[in-house]
């Protein structure tokens, strides 16, 4: 076995300059998103936006063609520490970009960070991947959990409201934004009278919303997604809440759900870093771009997707295709100002993107921009020693 | 009778009621070594309940059970069983799946349970082996011993149920229609291996053949609606008018 | 058991001894982990396939073993593996122990659904309660140590400890099926009525199989956190507990090479159709192939994948007369 | 809690605990009465929830539209594919070990899950209730309630209440409890056991296909909701005794109250209380609330 060994070694040896040689060939992207299960469009959507910037790079960044290795991650993070070993052991991918499940991305992070790898996180909310568990190899082109609901707190709490319930799912998103909402609307003057949750899966909010009326809140503010969002947001309006008690809720509640909720989203308030209707140039380019070569509209997530290639893009060119220079590319990507359709935003030294969150009100089936909720906002980055 | 007979069980008023339904009403009786007592009666009487409380499976509602002078009422099935109580089935309860061998090597091995010996082989337990040997010889069994138990004829499978019980090493053995669906050789079989069980064990038998159950037994019970009518030597109960109009005038 | 079993079996644990001579690091990884779950597989078989009790809150023992090995360590510096290991095995089985003492009341379906609800229920203390870090899940920094012998923090020396402890799993499990203990639990499965007839108080011995099927699932959990170095409250979710029975039932129940054998058949099948060397685009949609596979060996290996050999051969002869005896089943492993 | 508002989460309650009896009814038949452990009950679920959003457009277009229309036509293909896929995947299967349906109907859910993704897509969709339904009525000065929620109250005591007289009061209701406990005496009274199970099984798919189809306006459609779920049926299905239809019924309504009035006193323990329920009602009858007969 030590023979093998040692001849194994010798031969990694030999094989080093060629492994240097790689830089100037293919760049590997790890896919690791949601194919399969709940978030299965969540996924398709973060990488169409990749790809659609890759596509117009030429196929390539910093001079070095793109090849793709997917695989899915069933948002299980019991699954999630084999599924991106795969990709780091098995394909040695440059660079990881994923994914959408917060424990996910924590499994990532970890790997990441052991392995020295790149990762993109292009949508997980988590805190703690750019607070405790920051490195200068993992970046975010999403946001924190903490980012839009401070921002919502602040809103609410500056249209005079006194006193807020909460209500989200019971699991670590749902508490992180929930305690961010906590801290922008104490800070105004208001607060949280009660914080309710629903035990993940459930979507069963009746004996909630009953107590919700009982509460008599000036507000309430929610953080679901998906499937609970459809559900919350028709439940609240067929409850008779809406017309009585405002429903503020952080971006997702209404992102790629608007379809589905109908009339009974009308004229809600969130927040988010991206919204529909921005009419801005860098936009509305993404937006017909993004539509004529998927035949779909583009979502918040197309965006995240979109602007993790970017960021994998500034740092590549900034090191001409060298990944292995971890330290120059991160210092390019600080410095540098990402032009994302959302509006052009800079990471913070944790590499989560510092950025405007956006007041949005529904108006047909679209999140229309009415104001800039809280410019350039950055998220506090707990725990981060960086 | 002799004087001072060896009561080894011995059943006293016992009940067992099922909602409203009296199942079994104050059924009283004994078991002497070196005798066969029968339990007859039609359908329904009662019989089996009376031996599901003897062995354990059920709790009775009233009266108690005593198994070599001790009381176990409220004792379970298996340790009624390790204090030499062996009973059989109605209906075949043996392991298909397993070899004839193994049947009473594994019944065999109740006596010498060792469950925290983990490495020692099973087949390597000298005092199981011997008992199923013994037993599988005993009910005349030795040349399918090595046969799955599933594949037995149905009077073979009867012979096992008692083989099984008798690698226990029991001093009662309680036996529920032993000669249920059996031939007539099978049934001549069976009725040699009673016989010769007979002089060693206190048996009880319960049996719906009546010619052999006037051959064998000592003592016979007859139960009608839960309730003992007769009780008594086979010639005591042949002659009783009771039994006559209640049992044997239907038959 | 018949010769060609046992030959199979030694040639299967060879090959996994000589694996990491001839695999890639990621291999390596990956084979651990099915290991892992070939541990986790073999625990559930001795209670479903040898003793007959059909428990879906396996993963409650996975998960409690791998949290109780994170949740020990000490934060400043790595625990022994002398006493983390142990420790996280006892820890699974006295759980093992509460809910088997209850769930053990109830029968049949009845009984798979009370192991659930207990399952479930350790489930919801670690997803619902920062005890364990929540939803997110809680790293394990430090890896436990035995001296400076074993590393498990590299493949290799993670990939041998495994491999040892399934080995000793293994032999272990199928020293106690054939065990009195052992013969006990197939009679309790065949027939639990007439084994306490016998005078064997089943109770008792259900007992002890479930705390010993629960610790060994706490030695997989143990394994699983100390590998990814990173745990889930989906460890313990009924997901899993599902996942693992799947495994001994396509493996072929009754057989602890069966065990062995779903947790590679099913990591292996995942693999295969997730491939998207094979499939292109199409993988993203490998839960299709994966159940039609899965639908395919229920309709034609009735006895699940240990029977493959013999399905082989009938095929190629044609049916056979069994002599007498072939029927026998006399030691499960 | 004022009057006003316990009064309301007792509605609430209710209203959910008749919805958790409407998905697991159809459990309550394949599982309760033929023994099949069925996990893919949650994907029929979800079929019957993707029927009601797919199949109205084309209804409409069609027939000129109509919620029950679309209904009707649901229950049809319902029919056709529960007999279909117990003639394809069971009907051999009965004689072997139960845990081979096991894998049979885990393998079914894969299939079936990645065939919804296949057809259409991976989106969440809405299902507009009918217009007749879609109103609400007034509950206090703040609230209201859908009428479309009692309307689903109303079927399902009305699904309830038909299971029941089938199975106690028909011909072929005795036939199949009969079947349930004794396979062969059915069989030796001439009666096609074979067939009887594939009705039964066919009725067990519908009955899901339909509670998917009615809860789809409530519920909303979206991938992964059949899984969600499951596990929630067999709770019901299992307090209530195995194969007891009035079994599930209470069953459910505990459930509902557990869980509302769970979730409003003890949020702590919200999700796990109904796992508590479960194993207290099994450890004090270990054969559910209502044993089958």
């Amino acid at each position: 076995m030590n023979l093998l060994r040692t001849s194994l070694i010798a031969a990694c040896a030999i094989a080093a300059p060629l492994a240097m040689a790689q830089n100037t060939g293919k760049l590997k992207v790890g896919l690791m998103l949601p194919y399969t299960g709940t978030y299965a469009s969540l996924g398709t959507a973060i990488e169409n936006g990749f790809r659609l910037y890759v596509t117009e790079q030429g196929g390539k960044i910093g001079g070095r063609e793109i090849e793709y290795v997917k695989v899915d991650d069933e948002s299980d993070p019991s699954k999630a520490t084999d599924n991106v070993n795969k990709l780091v052991k098995r394909d040695h991918v440059d660079v990881l970009v994923g994914s959408v499940h917060s424990g996910v991305a924590m499994a990532m992070a970890k790997v990441a960070k052991d392995s020295n790898t790149l990762l993109i996180v292009p949508n997980a909310g988590a805190d703690a991947v750019t607070g405790s568990m920051c490195a200068p190899n993992i970046f975010r082109s999403s946001f924190t959990n903490w980012q839009p609901a401070f921002a919502m707190g602040e809103v609410a709490a500056k249209k005079g409201a006194k006193r807020a319930v909460t209500i989200t799912h019971k699991y670590a998103a749902g508490d992180e934004s929930v305690h961010g909402f906590r801290e922008g609307f104490e800070k105004g003057g208001g607060q949280v009278i009660k914080d309710l949750s629903v035990p993940f899966p459930s979507v069963e909010f009746q004996a909630l919303l009953t107590e919700i009326a009982a509460l008599k809140p000036d507000v309430v503010y929610t953080f679901f997604a998906g499937g609970a969002a459809v559900k919350f947001v028709k439940d609240y309006a067929a409850a008779g809440l809406k017309k009585s008690i405002p429903l503020y809720g952080a971006g997702f509640l209404t992102d790629g759900t608007l379809d589905a909720q109908g009339a009974d989203a009308a004229d809600l308030l969130t927040t988010l870093h991206y919204a529909d209707s921005l009419n801005t140039p860098r936009d509305n380019a993404f937006r017909l771009a993004y539509a004529k070569t998927y035949k779909l509209q583009p979502d918040v997530y197309a965006v995240q997707g979109y602007d993790a290639a970017q960021i994998l893009s500034i740092g590549t060119n900034a090191v001409k295709g060298d990944l292995n220079k971890k330290a120059e590319f991160a210092l390019a990507v600080e410095r540098a100002k990402i032009d994302s359709p959302r509006g052009p935003f800079m990471l913070s030294r944790s590499h989560n993107p510092v950025q405007d969150i956006y007041l949005r009100q529904v108006v047909g089936k679209e999140n229309k921009m009415l104001s800039v909720a809280s410019k350039a906002l950055a998220d506090p980055a707990r725990g981060c020693k960086m | 009778m002799m004087t001072a007979p060896e009561v080894l069980l011995r059943a006293d008023g016992l009940s067992r009621r099922w909602g409203g339904l009296l199942a079994v009403d104050r059924v009283s009786l004994d078991l002497q070594r070196g005798t066969v007592h029968a339990v007859i009666g039609t359908n329904g009487a009662g019989k089996s309940t009376l031996i599901n409380m003897l062995s354990g499976e059920l709790t009775p509602t009233g009266g108690r059970v005593e198994l070599l002078g001790q009381d176990v009422t409220q004792w379970s099935q298996p340790r009624r069983a390790r204090a030499g109580l062996g009973r059989s089935y109605q209906r075949n309860t043996i392991y298909p799946s397993f070899t004839v061998f193994e049947n009473c090597r594994l019944a065999a091995q109740a006596r010498t349970p060792r469950p925290w010996a983990w490495w020692q082989d099973a087949r390597q337990c000298p005092i199981s082996m011997a008992a199923a040997y013994a037993s599988v010889e005993r009910a005349g069994l030795t040349d399918l011993r090595e046969l799955a138990a599933g594949l037995l004829s149905h009077g073979q499978k009867r012979q096992l149920e008692i083989a099984m019980c008798l690698a226990t090493e029991p001093d009662v053995l309680l036996l529920d229609e032993p000669l249920a669906g059996m031939g007539a050789e099978e049934t001549e079989r069976m009725l040699l291996l009673l016989a010769e069980l007979k002089t060693s064990h206190a048996t009880l038998l319960v049996e719906h053949d009546m010619d052999a159950v006037f051959r064998i037994a000592d003592c016979i019970t007859v139960m009608v609606n839960g309730t003992v009518i007769a009780s008594g030597t086979p010639d005591f109960v042949r002659n009783s008018p009771e039994v006559r109009v209640a049992y044997l005038g239907e038959h | 058991m018949k010769r060609t079993d046992i030959l199979f079996i030694v040639l299967a644990f060879a090959a996994l001894a000589l694996y990491p001579l001839v695999a890639e690091p990621y291999g390596i990884d990956r084979v651990t982990k099915i290991m892992v779950f070939g541990i986790f597989a073999l625990s559930l078989e001795l209670l479903v396939g040898s003793t007959g009790l059909v428990c879906f809150g396996q993963a409650a023992f996975l998960g409690i073993g791998a949290y109780a090995a994170v949740l020990l360590s000490p934060q400043d510096g790595p625990a022994s593996l002398l006493w983390l290991l142990p420790a996280s095995m006892l820890a699974a089985g006295a759980y093992a122990l509460f809910m088997g003492a209850l769930s053990l009341r109830t029968r049949g379906v009845y009984f798979i659904m009370v192991t659930l609800a207990f399952s479930q229920m350790a489930f919801y203390v670690v997803h619902d309660t920062p005890l364990g870090g929540g939803t997110d899940g809680i790293y394990l920094t430090n890896k436990p140590m035995l001296g400076t012998l074993l590393d498990l923090d590299r493949s290799v020396p993670m990939y041998a400890f495994t491999f040892g402890c399934l080995l000793l799993v293994f032999v272990f499990l199928a020293l106690v099926l054939r065990s009195r203990f052992g013969r006990a639990l197939a009679g309790i499965r065949v027939n639990e009525q007439r084994m306490r007839a016998t005078g064997f108080p089943t109770y008792p011995y259900k007992l002890a199989a479930f705390m010993i099927s629960g610790a060994i699932a706490g030695l997989a959990g143990f394994l699983f956190a100390v590998k990814d170095g990173f745990v889930n409250p989906e460890l313990m979710s009924w997901h899993l507990s599902g996942e693992v029975l799947i495994m001994i039932i396509l493996g072929g129940l009754g057989h602890l090479r069966g065990a062995l054998l779903g947790a590679f058949a099913f990591a292996m099948l995942q693999e295969f159709f997730k491939s998207e060397a094979i499939f292109g685009d199409f993988a993203k949609h490998w839960h299709l192939g994966l159940g039609l596979s899965i639908i395919l060996s229920v309709a034609l290996l009735p006895r699940g994948l240990v029977d493959v050999p013999q399905q082989i051969l009938l095929r190629l002869l044609g049916p056979r007369p069994k002599p007498p005896g072939t029927a026998t089943q006399k030691s499960p492993p | 809690m004022d009057v006003a508002t316990f009064l309301i989460q007792c509605l609430n309650a209710l209203q959910y605990g008749l919805l958790l009896f409407l998905v697991a009814s159809g459990l309550t038949l394949i599982f309760g009465i033929m023994g099949v452990i069925n996990l893919a009950h949650g994907s029929f679920y979800m079929i019957g929830a993707y029927m009601a959003y797919a199949l109205a457009p084309i209804v409409t277009s069609t027939f000129g539209g109509g919620f029950f229309a679309t209904l009707l036509l649901g229950l049809v293909l319902a029919v056709l594919l529960g007999y279909l896929l117990e003639w394809a995947f069971f009907s051999f299967l009965y004689e072997r070990e139960h845990l081979q349906q096991v894998l049979m109907t885990y393998g079914l859910i894969l299939v079936f899950e990645e065939c919804r993704s296949l057809l259409l897509g991976d989106t969440v969709h809405g299902v507009a209730p009918p217009d007749m339904l879609a109103g609400t009525i007034a509950l206090g000065q703040m609230m209201t309630y859908p009428v479309y929620r009692l309307f689903i109250s109303g079927v399902c005591l009305l699904l309830a209440l038909g299971m029941y007289l089938v199975l106690t009061r028909t011909r072929i209701g005795m036939m199949i409890r009969a079947g349930s406990t004794n396979r062969e005496m059915v069989q030796s009274l001439g009666i096609d056991i074979k067939f009887l199970y594939r009705i039964v099984f066919a009725a067990g798919v519908a009955i899901a296909v339909f509670a998917g189809m009615i809860a789809a306006p409530v519920s909303s459609v979206y991938p992964g909701m059949g899984n969600s779920v499951l596990i929630i049926c067999f709770v019901v299905v299992v307090i209530g005794g195995i194969g007891s239809v009035r079994g599930a019924l209470l069953a459910a309504l505990l459930i509902g109250v557990v869980d509302t009035f769970g979730k409003v006193l003890l949020p702590q323990a919200s999700g796990v209380l109904v796992y508590v329920l479960m194993a207290l009602i099994l450890l004090w009858k270990p054969d559910g609330l209502f044993k089958a007969g």
